[in-house]
């Protein structure tokens, strides 16, 4: 354990800093789950690639600069510490690369993640499906094989980004009259396939961030598919793992939120209930705890360890978090937590993300199901059980 | 001393239960959502019941009832997340102005005719009256900046936290069934949702908050109609209890709902919507909890066993 | 609703005062838990009994004053305000005798409950098997006829007060191949019979609390059956109606020890967290509550009805509430919590009532089989479940 | 920058483990409890390995280790409840008398012949020490009301806490451990407990609070061994969560186990009583939060993700 950066990683921080103080928009972009906001967010996406910032882990050959997983923490906080817009393509550069990283061809790398990097094809997620959600080997949507391609006949829902993003991937049944996990590939299309059809959905807050998809007769190449036929449950457990582990929800993201919290406070100091000061200086301390465990999780992986059940641990954890900070917020707002816009004329920010913070304890796999993973995974409790 | 209430006051609530669940459905919320907010026909047959006038004298054509009556009406409204401004105005702005003196509208309050708006220091905004619009997270609240001067009555801010906490106990109630009635026809794993144990805990945790905070709303409604001198504290005991039972059960009731609690098709978000803007209206969680510090901490209020109702 | 005492109850409030006045110990009383206290708590309870204050809401005929459930509310007020000492008869004035009440015959009622309320026999209760704790339908230990007697055979335990009570009440299997709910009957017994072993069991703090007991051959007459023979787990149901529901935890006890903390609290307040704070205001708040729902579920029953599931709410709501209560004042002390004595000698209450506060949550049905009988017999969820 | 704790330094404290597993077990606390309280056995079996003096430098006979690893092994004391004084007086007294340059009796120390005592003025008492006894709900604990003057050092006081941070976490894990295998083996309704959804949920939500308290601790220890400016800070955050945990543990332990949990006969009240002790001790909640507050709150330290590490 040494806590101390290096004179390059403190460079390489620098670097990092000074490229965002240029770049980051001065304004708040529009939210990415209105068609105009998505488009100012894919421009950031571009912009940041114009500066090899698309994804600083991946190989110099796709895009990125070839970084270790502690430069990738420096560059976040820096990220999240300048208040730069969310990634609009996180499904891709964060829960897809990885996995087309671990089980692609050298074709497939070079096909989808170059143009990902480069923020140049947007992709979307397509795990659920209307009887499929928490329990996702319920899948019903069918892609049998005809000739050198798959043809797709069902429907998803809940998939983030669908409503104007380029690409999706999914499970889709493979093997006729499979059940539960078996017979299951993970595809990836392109979200104008003639058949495809997108119905936006629209969410609590009115926009439409996410959607549902209809397949009808789609037909998609086979080289789409990612690892083997009949493989797809595997591959998208490793990448639900990405996604409830090191990657989707990086630590400088609760930090900033943190130190926003406090400013807050500091605001609403005289008029504060007690418990809300606690629960300030207590998600100071939560998001620096969430900290120190990603870089304990980074520095694991460095060493050639891998992220296991306790991915299940970090989704918990963050997602309860990040809704237990909003809520304080909310409180500490008093009568101003249901304004749309503060006295300023800002967006309440507070507001709408604690609207979002009621989806972590739900998405990519709800909190119940990761803790049934907790107890049956990691501490080894049975699974059997009647309610 | 009786905790019991009176038959014929929960037969007055019911019955506008009855008559809202039978015209203010769900369906009304999206249909006033996408248009004006507001529908002459609704308020027409809740004046056709008396309720602008639940408050007002007898003397003054009203029927005279009192706020227990208005608090379970509210809780009515909350239950239904009624868009008409009948609460802040019958039983917040209305037993105010008769508080003061000020009687000599109340015919055409009865008549439905005057909507009384009162505007008080403690929120930035007043519902449903005159000023520029303020944009409300709740689609069928019409906030306005008040023009008019603000009252720093206390009386005022105890009558609209009061019939807030009525109606965020009506809210958590409301959230509560759908999330039920979802839990128990969702299949998730081939059973019902509702058949996990984890589903039902977190449903029975709302249900013990709810069962705690009603009796709370009762006695303070009673104390603040008997003009009782504890009444501000019990007020605001009511206040934050229904505030935290609100928001644990839209937090539980999201939860239970999945990815669809999240959108705008199932109605919950209606009632968590309205549950936010009324838990931080007429006093924050911190301006009632100082309150109760004052009395109990401070002891300005006698406590334990032998003050239960002092 | 009419929140104001009559001149009669405020008379009768008067009485109690000043007869708790003149009455109450000085200094508090060793442990119930343990021999020597047991016998000054009992010695209490004849004190009591010597004023007609056994049990006030009981007919005059057996030792009570014929009073109603408000009346037995300000007296519980009183006694708990005045800091008088636990009940050690608990388990028969509270549980039993109400049962009774609603099941014995008129011979039984006058057998068992005058000696009840004149603290003269002193009642411990059986309920738990070693393989039937929360499910408490597992019962196994048997009561078969022979003749005018059932002979009694096998193992109860986690009795309270047994180690040193005279009489004992519980469920044993009267049907022989019985399974469940079915075949039980309820049965009191001398604990003095021939057959009868107790064996008292440690607990965590040292006194034998609760004791197993063992039976060997135990004849019991049959006239010690309460209700008819295999109505046992009907009877039972009521006896756990009344232990969770109104009568077993007074809201004067909490309000009492709400009172104790908001003066600990009073005593920190330099050094107390800001959550402590208002964990103290919650726990006045709390205790109100509670007291509001007694005398609600209280007026309930004057006119006519009965208590139900919800009953479980209120199981939930007390151990929690009480439980919390007493964490917070072990925050408070800081070091002093781990002290068996403060610095003034006196023992360290909070550290008692906060090891005792832990059984809460598990007897009288733990806090989990409540949560499920809320969930599916108020809400109406579905029983069948799996893990 | 490398939170990764050295394979080496893991091994040694898994030998502490293995050892203490082989020879602490709650039979040793039984014995302990009916009679003495310490047993020189054991203790000279932790001087065999040295552990008196882990923190003294090479040069006085020592292991010359870091904070951290007695961190690890304090942990490792916690996870059996040790009895003898091993951390009071090797991780805190000892480096603390090392830091003031009070180095006579090393040789003494690392023998295993010399316990220091190191009396704090946040505490009431010290322990093992010489003075009137007091006592503790712990039956293993052997508290002495101070005779001698009484520090208010800091480094001794984040000693301290740190070192009771760190066994309150393996107080924690051991809890968690008994819980879940008596999860496993007692039956009710025809199942383990441990297959019913809320056990496993109450058991995961313990797993939670230690996976986040872990890496606080190592890094508070880091910090304090490094000299950090901040280390105070940071031994705060640990003390806090570290207590949260143990709390947390416990209850979810005890609950876990129903009645069985209530018995001196199961082990489980040992590990509750340590946790209680040491939630309290070498500074508060309170006390621990206050500090945290002041740096976070009242911005005398550096937040934001751009200062994870400051």
């Amino acid at each position: 354990m040494h806590l101390a950066y290096t004179p390059q990683q403190q460079a390489f921080r620098a670097e990092v800093r000074a490229w965002l103080a240029a770049n980051v928009p001065p304004a708040p972009l529009l939210t990415l789950e209105c068609e105009e906001g998505y488009h100012q967010h894919v421009g950031w996406e571009r912009q940041l690639a114009s500066g090899n910032w698309g994804m600083v882990t991946w190989p110099e050959a796709y895009g990125g600069r070839g970084l270790d997983l502690i430069e990738w923490l420096i560059f976040e906080e820096e990220y999240w510490g300048a208040g730069a817009p969310l990634r609009v393509n996180q499904n891709g550069i964060f829960l897809l690369g990885p996995t087309i990283m671990e089980y692609g061809t050298p074709e497939q790398k070079e096909r989808f993640l170059t143009p990902m990097a480069a923020g140049e094809k947007i992709w979307a997620q397509a795990w659920s499906e209307p009887g499929a959600g928490s329990d996702m080997a319920a899948i019903k949507t069918t892609a049998f094989r005809d000739g050198d391609h798959y043809v797709i006949n069902g429907q998803k829902t809940w998939s983030s980004r669908a409503s104007f993003a380029d690409w999706g991937f999914g499970l889709f049944r493979t093997e006729e009259g499979s059940q539960r996990h078996k017979g299951l590939s993970f595809i990836l299309f392109d979200l104008d396939t003639p058949g495809v059809t997108r119905r936006p959905i629209r969410q609590l807050h009115g926009h439409p961030g996410f959607a549902e998809l209809f397949f009808d007769d789609v037909r998609v190449p086979v080289e789409n598919r990612l690892a083997g036929e009949g493989e797809g449950w595997n591959v998208a457990m490793a990448t639900a793992g990405f996604e409830r582990g090191l990657m989707l929800r990086s630590p400088g993201r609760f930090q900033a939120a943190a130190r926003r919290l406090v400013e807050l406070f500091r605001q609403h100091e005289h008029a504060a209930a007690p418990s809300a000061r606690e629960a300030v200086a207590r998600a100071w301390m939560d998001a620096q705890a969430y900290a120190y465990n990603t870089y304990a999780v980074a520095a694991k992986i460095m060493a050639g360890g891998k992220i296991g059940a306790e991915a299940s641990l970090n989704k918990i954890f963050w997602s309860e978090l990040d809704r237990t900070m909003h809520r304080t917020a909310m409180q500490l707002l008093g009568a101003a937590a249901e304004l749309r816009h503060l006295a300023d004329g800002s967006i309440n920010e507070w507001l709408e993300g604690y609207m979002f913070s009621l989806s972590g304890p739900i998405y990519a796999g709800s909190n119940e199901i990761q803790r049934n993973i907790t107890a049956e995974r990691l501490l080894g409790l049975p699974r059997v059980g009647a309610g | 001393m009786d905790m019991l209430i009176a038959p014929e006051r929960l037969e007055l609530a019911e019955a506008v239960r009855d008559y809202l669940a039978g015209t203010h459905g769900p369906e009304v919320l999206r249909r006033l959502d996408a248009g004006p907010n507001r529908d002459p026909a609704i308020w027409q047959g809740l004046v056709d019941m008396g309720l602008p006038g639940l408050l007002v004298p007898e003397t003054h054509g009203g029927l005279g009832m009192g706020l227990l009556d208005a608090a379970l009406i509210a809780r009515e409204c909350g239950r239904v997340c009624l868009a008409e401004p009948l609460v802040e105005s019958a039983f917040v702005a209305t037993p105010w102005l008769i508080a003061q003196g000020q009687t000599a509208n109340l015919a055409a309050v009865v008549a439905g005719e005057y909507r009384p708006v009162a505007a008080h220091a403690i929120n930035g905004w007043v519902a449903d009256g005159e000023g520029e619009s303020v944009a409300s997270i709740d689609p069928l609240r019409r906030l306005a900046a008040p023009v008019e001067a603000q009252s720093d009555d206390p009386l005022l801010l105890d009558l609209g936290a009061l019939m807030s906490a009525a109606q965020l106990v009506g809210l958590a109630e409301a959230m509560l069934d759908q999330a039920v009635e979802y839990a128990k026809i969702r299949t998730q794993f081939g059973q019902p949702v509702g058949a996990f144990q984890a589903i039902k805990h977190k449903l029975a945790d709302v249900s013990v908050a709810l069962e705690f905070a009603r009796p709370v709303l009762w006695r303070a409604a009673q104390a603040l109609d008997d003009g009782a001198e504890s009444a501000a504290l019990h007020v605001s005991h009511a206040k934050l209890v229904a505030t935290d039972a609100a928001y644990l059960s839209a937090e539980s009731a999201i939860q239970v709902h999945g990815a669809m609690g999240y959108t705008y098709e199932v109605d919950l978000h209606f009632w968590m919507k309205r549950a936010w803007a009324l838990g931080g209206a007429w006093g924050s969680r911190a301006f009632h909890l100082a309150r109760i510090d004052a009395a109990v901490i401070g002891a300005a209020h006698p406590i334990g066993p032998e003050n239960t109702f002092a």
